[in-house]
């Protein structure tokens, strides 16, 4: 109404033909709280959503409903009391925060040369375990950001053998302290390697069930196909990583370029979006990625399951992976490390330093969703509202992670 | 007092009252649905007067189509947030005249055309309503007029509807263009 | 997409892929009429079980707990040394111990090692609990373990701390006292009146369920710092007599063999409410 | 006074037999609707590998009705900000619209309650009207998710129409006629005129066989395929997946019903499964035969003339429209969900234009008849 003329012949305005022009006519934006509670933030995130009509024409992630302040609070705490912290920030896949805790604070103390080939090889099964099951629940609810609510069960079906493997060597389902600093909880039970080979047989026809049902559905391709493209300088600017820049084209998977533990002995392929439909950096293809990391995390577990029942790090009787931890974990004052880790979101990094005492003097976690999440307002803008929910659920975020 | 008596006064009383609330509510949302009850008295009525096709019509494309339509514009062009839409008036004086002037010049048909001595409202009421065969449908009446004698007329309207379909996708299309943000166009 | 591949192409993509959907989904929709059985994983038959319905009805049936889950604490009391370790290595300072020096011999665990303090309190808020396991790993006389009881839920959050203490708040005084006196005389012999209490951490329930004020039993101000608190604690002052409430047995406890065996096992102290 | 008495008994007589039928439906709509919630649970947890309800009643059977009595003793909530007139009235108009779909249903010989003329174009007309339901949850509940699930929902009807309507239309340019009851008629063994084995004359007649092979889709083969559009259309218009863009619960929360709860929440959820079973009837009379059995006379052994009757129309019929329901759900539980845009790819530039073509041999096929 700011347009009207005069004063005097405001009450004419309504009807003055030249008020409207084409470009006026457009809907009024609308400004969208989505979340904290909301099916699909997949956790306490709150989008503000500013829409024209069904389009989105900006984003404004807003954090920290989870935040528990996990920095300062490793502060206070020593090397091995982290551990259960660091099973919080992606409680998705608690092993791989373990594993990456633990060899950041090797790497602090000089000694994650001189650890037990044994232990490295369970420390690689249960990481791709973990990565298998992260990557199930993020397939599961990517499918069902999209409407389909089968395919979620069915993976929540499946990651239920992995947390009861899990549970079986660790006693924990879900946030395991399994992996120590230069050591293990337990050696694995008696049995656990046989069933695990079960498990990959049991699981790989699973796979292509769920291709069938999903992957390939025409309806999902649509969906998901050429929706929020991440052009590759994009997701590298933004510090993108994991899937989310695999899925943009570029090969770069921390276990081959910066490798840790046993990584380099074993032979795995780092899968990238390839655009086999739509574009490279859709949501398609990061949907992809995860979904032949699962068969590639297949294949690692196998060679691991070789070494552990044959190989160089056979069960002996005199194995104790807690006897193997140091007692004290106390690194020299000064030291530091910055230490970063393929998890399944991405690059997990830890930056310690020490000031000589039993505590880390200060901690810093460069978390992998946070990372990826900043980028949504970016590759969800121009998008329908449908499209927003499902580029989300393709960056897989994990709450406890982005607020830490 | 029959029940079609009945009906009939049910279904005026809804038109006329639903269109008072359209001339008097100042709630843009409920006048349209004013608007949407008036037409459903409307097609009520047709019934009644055993034009069972052009009842039906009414609803599907009236109440089903074009008031919804019409709210659906409202709702997306005014504002949504905070308060309802709402009318002001305006033209006080043009519009008290023009309403005046249509009322009269209603009023004064509705006297002079001396409904009961039409040919067909006579032959109407000539039949008796026990006996007589039930009405028939009109689609088929109604289909052989529409190809037949008003084929032209017909094929006007048609005509014009596209044209109007046409109109409606270019104006889609050139705000689409205009619109300074890429929008990304997916299949 | 749409672009790439033609219409009707795409067209025989389409009803393709959502005719191959409908017959998995069918598959499965026949496959329901058989079902897992809740075998545990170190079963062999776990990875044969039959496709089909693989939900657990959980109150009525359970997947059995591996021997290595970490669940609900359990202290044994009578093996306790006090040592301390447990609390000081907790990330969430969820354990509260506090220790009276014995005057009097206590004997030894059961893994021989001389106890040589008066457990007065010993409270594991399991609220508070993140279930890492730590505390279990660092006991020297494997007292503390995690047991297979994973279905303890409460009403009230002060029902969540565990009371694992081997002597009464009365008892504890008594004993402070006598700690005390020792202290100022330290070449003072043991005096008669106390010997009869010795075998009292073995000779009754010493951790039944037994009042403590309210304020007392999980008190938030000492959440910040039980692990270093001083072991004479001015706090632990008698209670009012005590209000029985043995009759809230905690129902989970049956579920668990393991747990059977260790009775009396520690019970939550529960307070009466009004209307009972 | 007598004068007046017999004008109430003369006025009401009818008036109470109107309603009786309401009512008859109506409550079968409800124990349908219950039958379907607990169906599709259990069809949804079948497909998950899950169990479903089991623990009210046995095998779960009474978890519908438990719901249905938890939904009856909720607090009306009446949200503070909400238009509170169209707010109140909407899920009656919704379930309304469904309602009176049924009035014109054949659901067998003689048992019709309006024998309309015009029964198919009624059904359509108020197939639309839910949608000014829809439109006044969404815009009374004041709520952005509830508009949204309006405006979708609006949009989606616009495209749904248009082919399901053709679809429609291809079966009355062949039946010549509006009224279901007669469209059902001239699909069985009482159907006037010879009707050929696909349509084709050099084949034998089935008129007197009946079962099946009168039934249009086969009498006419094209049909088929108008079918299937005229199917996917319906689950458009009964909001299921993979069109429950207006209700799509990883977007919208709940769509236009995110405010309702209590007995208005059940009133749309009526309205819903009242819905898919309303448009899965009016498939089957208008492709399946209606009423009709699908047993032909073989013979001696008369099976279509065994199978028809009242009760074995109901039957049949609902037997059909169950069948519909059930492939509702199968497809659910199957697909993702479409986008708005998508939607109308797929009703204006794929089923539209089959719908047209298969209304060209349709009419056709009538005028060389």
């Amino acid at each position: 109404m700011s347009t009207s003329p005069a004063a005097g012949a405001a009450r004419w305005a309504a009807s003055d033909p030249n008020r409207v022009r084409l470009k006026d006519l457009r809907t009024e934006e609308m400004v969208l709280n989505m979340g904290p509670q909301h099916p699909s933030t997949h956790g306490v995130l709150r989008l503000e959503v500013v829409t024209d009509g069904e389009i989105v024409i900006d984003v404004i992630p807003h954090l920290g409903y989870l935040h528990r302040c996990f920095e300062k609070h490793a502060e206070s705490l020593t090397y091995p009391q982290v551990i259960p912290y660091v099973d919080r920030m992606d409680y998705l896949a608690a092993m791989n925060n373990e594993l990456a805790w633990a060899v950041a604070v090797e790497r602090l103390l000089g000694i994650e040369e001189d650890i037990h080939p044994r232990v490295q090889y369970i420390r690689v099964l249960m990481a791709e375990l973990n990565r298998i099951a992260s990557h199930l629940v993020s397939i599961g609810t990517f499918g069902q950001d999209a409407g389909a609510v089968t395919p979620f069960l069915w993976c929540f079906r499946d990651r239920e053998h992995i947390l009861n493997l899990f549970e079986w060597a660790s006693g924990a389902r879900l946030l395991y302290n399994y992996i120590w600093i230069g050591g293990l909880m337990h050696d694995l039970p008696v049995g656990f390697e046989e069933r695990c080979r079960e498990f990959v047989q049991y699981f790989r026809p699973r796979v292509r069930e769920l291709n069938d049902l999903l992957t390939y559905n025409t309806i999902f391709v649509e969906r998901t196909a050429n929706v929020g493209v991440l052009p590759l300088e994009v997701a590298i600017n933004y510090g993108c990583s994991g899937p989310m820049l695999r899925g943009s084209g570029l090969r770069w998977d921390l276990r081959r370029d910066d490798p840790y533990l046993v990584y380099p002995d074993l032979e795995f392929d780092v899968c990238v979006g390839r655009g086999e439909v739509g574009t490279p950096g859709d949501c398609w293809n990061r949907y992809k990625v995860r979904a032949e990391e699962i068969e590639q995390s297949l294949r690692i577990i196998e060679q691991c399951l070789d070494q552990l029942q044959r190989g160089v790090a056979r069960r002996t009787a005199d194995f104790d992976p807690q006897k193997l931890c140091p007692p004290r974990v106390v690194p020299p004052r000064g030291a530091e490390v910055y230490a970063r880790f393929e998890n399944p979101r991405g690059e997990l990094g830890f930056y310690i330093l020490s000031d000589g005492t039993e505590k880390p003097f200060r901690v810093k976690a460069r978390s992998p969703s946070f990372s990826n999440l900043s980028v949504l307002p970016e590759i969800s803008r121009g998008a329908m509202l449908a499209d927003l929910i499902v580029i989300l659920g393709s960056v897989d975020i994990v709450l406890g992670e982005v607020d830490r | 007092m029959d029940y079609y008596r009945i009906a009939f006064y049910l279904f005026g009383a809804l038109t006329v009252l639903a269109a008072v609330v359209v001339v008097w509510s100042r709630n843009l949302i409920h006048a349209g649905m004013g608007l949407l009850l008036t037409l459903f008295g409307v097609a009520g009525l047709y019934a009644l007067a055993a034009a069972d096709f052009l009842a039906v019509v009414q609803i599907l494309v009236y109440v089903g189509g074009i008031v919804i339509l019409l709210l659906f514009g409202i709702m997306l062009t005014q504002r949504i947030a905070g308060r309802a839409p709402r009318t002001g008036v305006v033209n006080r004086t043009v519009g008290a005249l023009i309403a005046t002037g249509l009322f009269v010049l209603f009023v004064m048909v509705i006297f002079s055309a001396r409904f009961a001595e039409l040919p067909w409202i006579a032959q109407g009421r000539m039949i008796d309503r026990e006996s007589a065969p039930p009405v028939g449908s009109t689609v088929e009446r109604l289909g052989q007029l529409l190809v037949g004698p008003y084929l032209l007329l017909f094929e006007v309207a048609a005509l014009v509807l596209t044209v109007a379909l046409i109109g409606a996708a270019y104006l889609a299309r050139r705000s689409r263009q205009e619109g300074a943000r890429p929008r990304r166009m997916i299949s | 997409m749409m672009a790439q591949r033609g219409y009707w192409a795409n067209l025989r993509t389409g009803l393709r892929t959502v005719w191959t959907g409908l017959r998995l989904t069918f598959r499965h929709l026949k496959q329901a009429r058989r079902r897992r059985a809740p075998v545990p994983i170190w079963d062999p038959s776990y990875f044969r079980q039959p496709d089909g319905q693989v939900t657990i009805r959980y109150p009525h049936e359970a997947i059995p707990v591996p021997d290595t889950g970490r669940y609900r604490l359990h202290n044994h009391i009578d093996d306790c040394i006090g040592c301390l370790k447990c609390a000081r290595v907790c990330p969430v300072d969820c354990i509260t111990i506090e220790t009276i020096k014995a005057v009097e011999d206590l004997g030894t665990t059961s893994n021989g090692q001389k106890k040589r303090l008066w457990i007065a309190r010993f409270d594991i808020d399991m609220a508070k609990c993140c279930y890492c396991g730590l505390c279990t790993m660092v006991c020297p006389t494997e007292c503390l373990t995690m047991t297979k009881v994973h279905d303890f839920s409460e009403f009230d959050r002060d029902n969540m701390v565990y009371h694992f203490a081997n002597l009464t708040p009365e008892e504890a005084e008594e004993k402070r006292r006598l700690a005390e006196a020792a202290a100022a005389r330290p070449t003072a012999p043991v005096r008669e009146g106390a010997s009869e209490k010795p075998a009292a951490g073995s000779g009754k329930p010493a951790f039944a369920p037994r009042a403590v004020p309210r304020g007392q039993s999980a008190p938030p101000g000492q959440a910040g710092a039980p692990a270093t608190r001083p072991a004479f604690a001015p706090g632990a002052v008698p209670g009012p007599e005590p209000e029985q409430s043995g009759e809230a047995e905690p129902k989970a406890e049956t579920s668990s063999p393991q747990a059977e065996e260790r009775k009396p096992t520690p019970r939550p102290f529960v307070f009466k409410r009004k209307e009972s | 006074m007598g004068s007046g008495m017999e004008f109430f008994i003369a006025l009401l007589g009818p008036v109470l037999g109107v309603m009786f039928v309401a009512l008859l439906v109506a409550s079968f709509i409800a124990l349908y609707t219950l039958a379907a919630v607990y169906a599709e649970r259990k069809v949804s947890a079948f497909i998950q590998d899950r169990v479903g309800p089991l623990e009210t009643g046995p095998r779960g059977l009474l978890q519908t009705v438990a719901d249905i009595l938890k939904l009856l003793l909720k607090e009306d909530i009446v949200p503070r900000m909400a238009d509170k007139p169209l707010w109140v009235v909407a899920p009656f108009v919704v379930f309304s619209a469904v309602f009176v779909g049924y009035a014109v249903m054949p659901f067998g010989p003689e048992l019709v309650a309006a024998n309309l003329n015009v029964g198919v174009l009624f059904i359509t007309a108020f197939a639309a009207f839910e949608v000014a339901g829809l439109l006044l949850a969404g815009w009374g509940s004041n709520n952005k998710y509830a508009l949204y699930g309006a405006v979708r929902s609006v949009a989606q009807v616009i495209s749904y129409e248009i082919p399901a309507g053709l679809a429609v239309l291809s079966v009355v340019l062949l039946a010549g006629t509006l009224n279901l009851q007669e469209i059902v008629l001239q699909q069985g063994i009482g159907a006037s005129g010879p009707r050929h084995l696909f349509g084709l004359p050099f084949l034998p007649d089935v008129s007197a066989l009946g079962g099946l092979f009168t039934w249009n889709v086969l009498a006419y083969p094209h049909l088929l395929i108008a079918f299937a559009i005229y199917f996917i259309a319906s689950l458009a218009e009964v909001n299921r997946a993979p069109f429950d863009i207006p209700e799509a619960e990883s977007e919208l929360v709940a769509g236009y019903h995110t405010e309702y709860g209590g007995i208005k929440f059940a009133f749309f959820y009526l309205a819903e499964y009242g819905g898919m079973l309303l448009v899965g009837l009016i498939g089957a009379v208008l492709f399946l035969g209606g009423w009709h059995s699908p047993l032909p006379n073989l013979g001696p052994v008369r099976l279509a003339d065994w199978t028809t009757g009242p009760i074995w129309g109901i039957f049949w019929l609902l037997l059909k429209g169950f069948a519909a329901v059930f492939v509702h759900m199968w497809a659910r539980w199957t697909l993702p969900r479409l986008r708005v845009d998508q939607l109308m790819y797929l009703c204006w530039k794929v089923l539209t234009p089959f719908a047209v073509a298969m209304v060209v041999v349709s009419a056709f096929w009538a005028s060389w008849r």
